[in-house]
């Protein structure tokens, strides 16, 4: 037991000789050392990816309920969803992952055009996916789905189908906001990387490419919920 | 007033809560006090400065005084809370179950009034007169927000809610007026959503009914409206009759449907309830009886709650299980 | 082992551990600018800056209240009308929620010490943290816009369909007001969570740690999980008022117990938010001046956690009367039941903490054991409301509303004075009046309860919560409540006045003014911008009040 | 991420876009309520194949693979929690 009446301590580091290794990423000052921060780093974007679920699921649950609510008019609804688009677009996003996945590898090994190459593919993905889902918001608005605007819908299902178009805009729109801020991320992180700017190491794309996958996620969860509701 | 200030006691279920009420507000208080005389008693006598002996290793002593206390701090307590959960819990069930032999009346709150109306036909509107003795459910919804049906007296209260019906029930044991609160906010004037529940003798009551009779009861001014609404023109109402005059359309009967289990289209069975009703009327694709097709159209919008629930006493009088006086 | 450092002598760590008679600047001497306070990234100086603007908002949502009080003296509305009494009671309770409570201990003594605590430079992510603070005045901004255009009144609970269909108020720029504070919250909390777990000192394992680190941790925790949910109800809300999208609705199709569902399992958590980290502050100060080890600290930091976690699965019992199935009820308050053990637990530690300890009373000290009273009381009431057939006649009465002011008040705000009490000489290096300190903190204790016990009594007797105008037989208890209003008042302005005499006239506080261990007495007061001249290696568990040696007692009288 | 072949990224993405077809195809089969069932599986299956391998948690420390399970985990409790009352509700 310590004979000081406080909890023991003593230092041995000093800020002087903290380890500032000739290391790429820069250690930010509050950082003691490369290691922690990409810990840091890491394991905030993965509690940002918790928020990110209890918020999105939120709108699952609610998704839910008004389908327990509605069977009939959601499943009616749903039938009007384009098929065809929607599954595309899944795909489209699916492979956008892929090449996401193999930017952060080739990072992470040093192959700096190699993962800068990856990103503009993943970007490019991510851009046609959004061009899809802006058609389909079109074609959607002639065949009078959108509510606020232009809704008409056959009157047996036209109260359900109303919440279900609610709720179609509003995850899609909200998904599509997600995935905007991540072609813009990887669009950047592409430019830095090429650039050799500072702010771009491959601590950057891992931790992007961690965002993208999750918005891809949350797509994953969306496609049967709005496309596949009822189709027998 | 009484002890606690307790508004008085003037319904069956009210003194089995007050019961329970003193039960444990008279343990938590004993322990809450306790709590407070140990904290007292060791901030004076382990003052800085005070002689009280003190342990010369406090960690050690503490570790051991832990062995002693800490399972009988942990294990006394949750002891306690579950026999508080399962009384409280008996009487919340005893709350939700209405006796069978309840008389039914209807409660239709509205920004901010209460309306209320006896199987009779005699409507009310912040005051509710109900006999002494008499077991009563309440079936309520609310034409706009949310409201609550409150009775102090009662220690009873049940949420109004648009969309759907709720129900209370209650034994009155005293005679006189007692207070009636929304006690949910609803908007503006939500304090003076208030009224009073007038508790009678049974002769009186039964003269104060007489003296308010309207028109016809309930069951009937439902049977003018399913005529009124054309629901005549395809549901039977007798049990061997014909089907309506609209014998084209093929549409389930509704003698002695009331309280019965009702195959569904989809392959479940749901009781013919309030809610099953009320749902037919505004809602009629949702749940489609088998054998039958959707095409009946949806009342939404066209009728008034007060009127839904007229039709319901009419359609309950149908049937045999909770048949209505008229 | 290496050399210790003695506390208490008033000195500060060098790079080396020896000694510094000439230390660093300290963060407040960092930059005297505006700009420099706007675009700081340390936390400390972001510490001062939510202290501030939360200041700012208690006192407005504190003088709603007042005016609330003073209207329920008389049983008539006379002095202002239905619309605006509703309107008061929803701003007091929006502001004090959201602007000042939940952000409260988390945002400024959270933030100035969690970095210390655990030996850190600072957060992990400093810019993110200002951010958080930016967000934070956005999201007040929207919610001053909305009191300037008129005020909302659905009530801070916003209970649909009344908030999406019938409230004629400006209700849309209110959810937006606290939509965007949450990502403040939310943001705060992730960083909290990375920092604790990434950035402790050497040596500082999870069971050396202060249990306010282990409070602020379980917070975050809840931050992170449960805020999220309300942000996305909050859109539902304003969804369905703005497009008619029935979601909450039953006119559309909605069903509106969904919204209650969703906004509990916010809410209810949020109340833990409240408290939790005001049960750290309490521990830190209860086990200072009674120079003894907390009692029971492992308890003591699991029953955090516990509570962090069962408080997420009781917000049922907020709805017991609302049209929720029996049982769904019937489970909900059996699951009531087990949160309250944890809390009945660290009650007891707090107690059996004063046990052989040598215990003196300067301000901060009345502020905790003002906590432990009033939170036990608040406590046991709330154990009567989880007792089912008890809440079906006192939900959405009185009872109610003094419950959770006895646990967010009483509780959460005392601790909250009384962290500010206890590190106020290390956050401003200034002493205040330990008199007129104690004064107000027996002001409070009094105040407060003269106007929330009545309450109590009136919630029993059948007083429903939210009238304007009410059944004159509960006119005494009003009036009790409304005298005791106006001790409180006066309470909570004193330490305005006294704490900022301190900072023009108070002496220079030296390191470690209560000689209480910890790491964030180990640096100057107030502390230089990066903390601590060296990183401290920690040896020891936390609370390491004895066995004191007599040196340490006698300089602690030198002070007093 | 470093130690990841290729190939294990190229085979899960052919998972996934099998997974696809599977459940595109599965909602043409009429199974009543079980189609919403096996949607929701293979969706989870989906998601649970790029979690572990493109976001790295089969192979991240603890804590992180414990954050991740918490956001599921709450958002079970929000489910679970809320769906005893809607599933009961009724007489």
């Amino acid at each position: 037991m310590k004979t000081a009446g406080a909890q023991a301590l003593s230092t041995v580091r000093t800020a002087a000789t903290r380890p500032r290794t000739a290391r790429r990423p820069r250690v930010a000052e509050q950082f003691e050392t490369a290691v922690q921060q990409r810990a840091a780093a890491t394991l905030g974007m993965w509690v940002f990816i918790a928020t990110e679920t209890l918020f999105f699921g939120a709108l699952f649950f609610a998704y839910a309920i008004a389908r327990i609510q509605a069977p009939d008019d959601f499943a009616q609804a749903s039938r009007h969803t384009n098929l065809v688009l929607g599954t595309a677009n899944t795909a489209i996003l699916l492979s956008s992952s892929l090449f996401m996945a193999l930017s952060v590898r080739a990072a992470a090994l040093g192959t700096r055009q190699a993962a800068v190459g990856f990103l503009v593919i993943t970007a490019a993905l991510g851009l046609s996916f959004t061009g899809v889902k802006l058609a389909e918001y079109a074609l959607d608005y002639r065949e009078h789905l959108v509510p606020l605007v232009d809704f008409a819908f056959d009157p047996r299902h036209a109260r359900g189908a109303l919440v279900f178009f609610g709720l179609y805009f509003a995850t899609t729109g909200l998904h599509l906001v997600h995935l905007s801020i991540g072609i813009a991320l990887v669009l950047g992180l592409a430019w830095r990387l090429l650039a050799r700017r500072p702010g771009a190491s491959a601590e950057h794309v891992a931790i992007a490419g961690l965002y993208w996958h999750f918005v891809d996620i949350v797509w994953i969860f969306l496609y049967p919920c709005l496309y596949l509701v009822s189709r027998a | 007033m009484s002890a606690l200030a307790l508004p008085p006691e003037a319904s069956t279920i009210a003194a089995h809560v007050d019961h329970l009420l003193y039960a444990v507000v008279g343990v938590t208080a004993a322990v809450t006090l306790a709590i407070f005389a140990t904290i007292i008693a060791f901030a004076i006598r382990y003052r800085a400065g005070s002689a009280a002996p003190r342990a010369e290793d406090v960690p050690a002593a503490q570790a051991r005084a832990r062995r002693r206390v800490e399972a009988a701090w942990t294990l006394v307590p949750l002891a306690l809370f579950v026999a508080a959960f399962a009384w409280g819990a008996r009487v919340y069930v005893e709350r939700a179950l209405p006796p069978s032999d309840a008389t039914q009346l209807f409660v239709v709150a509205k920004q901010w009034t209460w309306k209320l109306q006896h199987p009779g036909g005699q409507r009310e509107i912040d005051e509710l007169h109900v006999a002494r003795g008499q077991p009563v459910e309440l079936v309520m919804t609310s034409e706009d927000v949310i409201h609550s049906f409150y009775v102090p007296a009662f220690r009873l209260k049940q949420d109004v809610l648009p969309g759907r019906y709720t129900q209370m029930w209650f034994t009155a044991t005293e005679t006189g007026r007692f207070h009636l609160f929304c006690a949910e906010y609803c908007g503006t004037d939500h304090s003076r959503m208030r009224g009073d529940i007038v508790v009678m003798e049974p002769e009186d009551f039964a003269r104060w009914l007489e003296g308010h009779r309207g028109a016809s009861g309930m069951a009937a001014q439902g049977e003018v409206l399913f005529r009124e609404y054309g629901c005549s023109g395809c549901h039977a109402t007798q049990p061997s009759a014909q089907p309506g005059a609209n014998a084209s359309v093929h549409a389930p009967s509704l003698a002695g449907l009331y309280g019965r289990p009702v195959p569904l289209a989809d392959g479940s069975v749901v009781k013919a309830d309030e809610r099953y009703l009320r749902d037919s009327i505004l809602l009629p694709d949702k749940e489609v009886a088998a054998g039958y097709e959707a095409i009946m159209p949806s009342f939404a919008g066209r009728i008034g709650e007060d009127e839904i629930l007229e039709l319901i006493v009419y359609i309950e009088s149908l049937s045999d299980t909770k048949g209505r006086p008229q | 082992m290496t050399e210790a450092v003695r506390a208490g002598d008033g000195g500060v760590l060098g790079e080396r551990g020896e000694l510094a008679l000439h230390p660093p600047a300290s963060y407040l001497e960092e930059g005297f600018t505006i700009r420099s306070w706007l675009t700081t990234r340390d936390h400390k100086r972001i510490a001062i800056l939510y202290a501030l603007s939360i200041t700012l908002f208690f006192f407005i949502g504190g003088a709603a209240a007042t005016l609330i009080r003073i209207e329920l003296a008389t049983p008539n509305g006379d002095l202002v009308s239905a619309d605006t009494y509703n309107k008061l009671f929803t701003m007091h309770g929006v502001i004090m929620v959201w602007f000042f409570l939940i952000p409260s201990i988390p945002a400024t003594l959270g933030n100035f010490l969690v970095p210390l605590m655990i030996g850190a430079r600072d957060l992990a992510f400093p810019r993110l943290n200002l951010a958080s603070w930016y967000i934070y005045v956005a999201g007040a901004s929207f919610t001053v816009a909305a009191m300037i255009l008129g005020g909302v009144d659905t009530g801070w609970t916003f209970y649909a369909p009344f908030s999406t269909l019938y409230s004629n108020t400006h209700v849309v720029w209110v959810l937006a007001g606290v939509f965007v504070v949450g990502f403040s919250s939310i943001l705060t909390g992730l960083n909290f969570i990375v920092t604790i777990h990434t950035m402790r000192a050497p040596g500082l394992t999870w069971f050396r740690l202060p249990l306010f680190v282990w409070a602020q941790y379980a917070t975050s925790a809840i931050l992170v999980l449960a805020t999220p949910v309300l942000a996305m109800t909050l859109v539902l809300v304003a969804v369905e008022r703005l497009g008619g999208i029935g979601i909450f609705d039953p006119a559309l199709g909605g069903d509106p117990l969904l919204f209650q569902h969703l906004f509990w399992f916010y809410s209810h958590p949020a109340v833990y938010i409240m408290v939790l980290p005001a049960m750290g502050v309490v521990s830190e100060i209860v086990a200072c001046f009674a120079r003894n080890p907390v009692f029971g600290y492992r308890t003591m930091a699991y029953a955090i956690i516990a509570i962090a976690m069962l408080g997420f699965l009781v917000w049922g019992h907020h709805m017991f009367v609302s049209g929720q199935s029996l049982y769904a009820g019937t489970v909900f308050s059996l699951l009531s039941f087990f949160v309250a053990l944890p809390s009945a637990i660290k009650v007891f530690n707090w107690t059996a903490t004063l046990w052989h300890g040598r215990i003196t009373y300067e301000a901060p000290m009345l502020y905790a054991l003002g906590f432990v009273g009033l939170f036990t009381i608040g406590g046991m009431t709330g154990l009567i409301l989880a007792v089912l057939a008890l809440d079906v006649h006192l939900t959405d009465t009185y009872f109610v509303v003094a419950h959770f002011h006895y646990i967010m008040v009483g509780g959460a705000v005392s601790a909250y004075l009384g962290g500010i009490h206890f590190w106020w000489p290390k956050i401003t290096g200034r002493l205040y009046s330990d008199r007129w300190a104690r004064f107000a903190a027996i002001l409070l204790f009094f105040g407060f309860n003269a106007t929330f016990f009545p309450q109590y009594l009136l919630g029993i007797a059948g007083m429903p919560r939210r009238y304007h105008e009410y059944a004159p037989e509960f006119q005494t208890l009003n009036v009790l409540s409304s005298g005791g209003a106006v001790l409180l008042a006066l309470g909570y302005l004193l330490p305005l006045v006294y704490l900022s005499w301190s900072l023009v006239r108070g002496a220079r506080a030296p390191a470690n003014p209560w000689d209480a261990t910890g790491l964030e007495w180990r640096t100057a007061s107030p502390p230089p911008k990066r903390n601590f001249a060296a990183v401290p290696v920690v040896e020891g568990p936390p609370y390491a009040y004895r066995p004191s040696p007599a040196g340490i007692v006698r300089a602690r009288e030198g002070t007093a | 991420m470093r130690g990841d072949r290729v190939s294990a990224y190229v085979w899960t993405w052919l998972g996934l876009l099998a997974l696809l077809a599977a459940s595109c195809a599965s909602s043409f089969v009429p199974l009543g309520r079980l189609n919403a069932f096996v949607n929701v599986g293979i969706a989870l299956a989906k998601a649970l194949l790029v979690a572990l391998v493109f976001m790295h948690l089969r192979r991240d420390r603890p804590i992180v693979r414990l954050v991740a399970v918490a956001g599921l985990a709450w958002l079970a409790l929000l489910f679970g929690l809320s769906l005893a009352d809607f599933l009961t509700r009724g007489p």
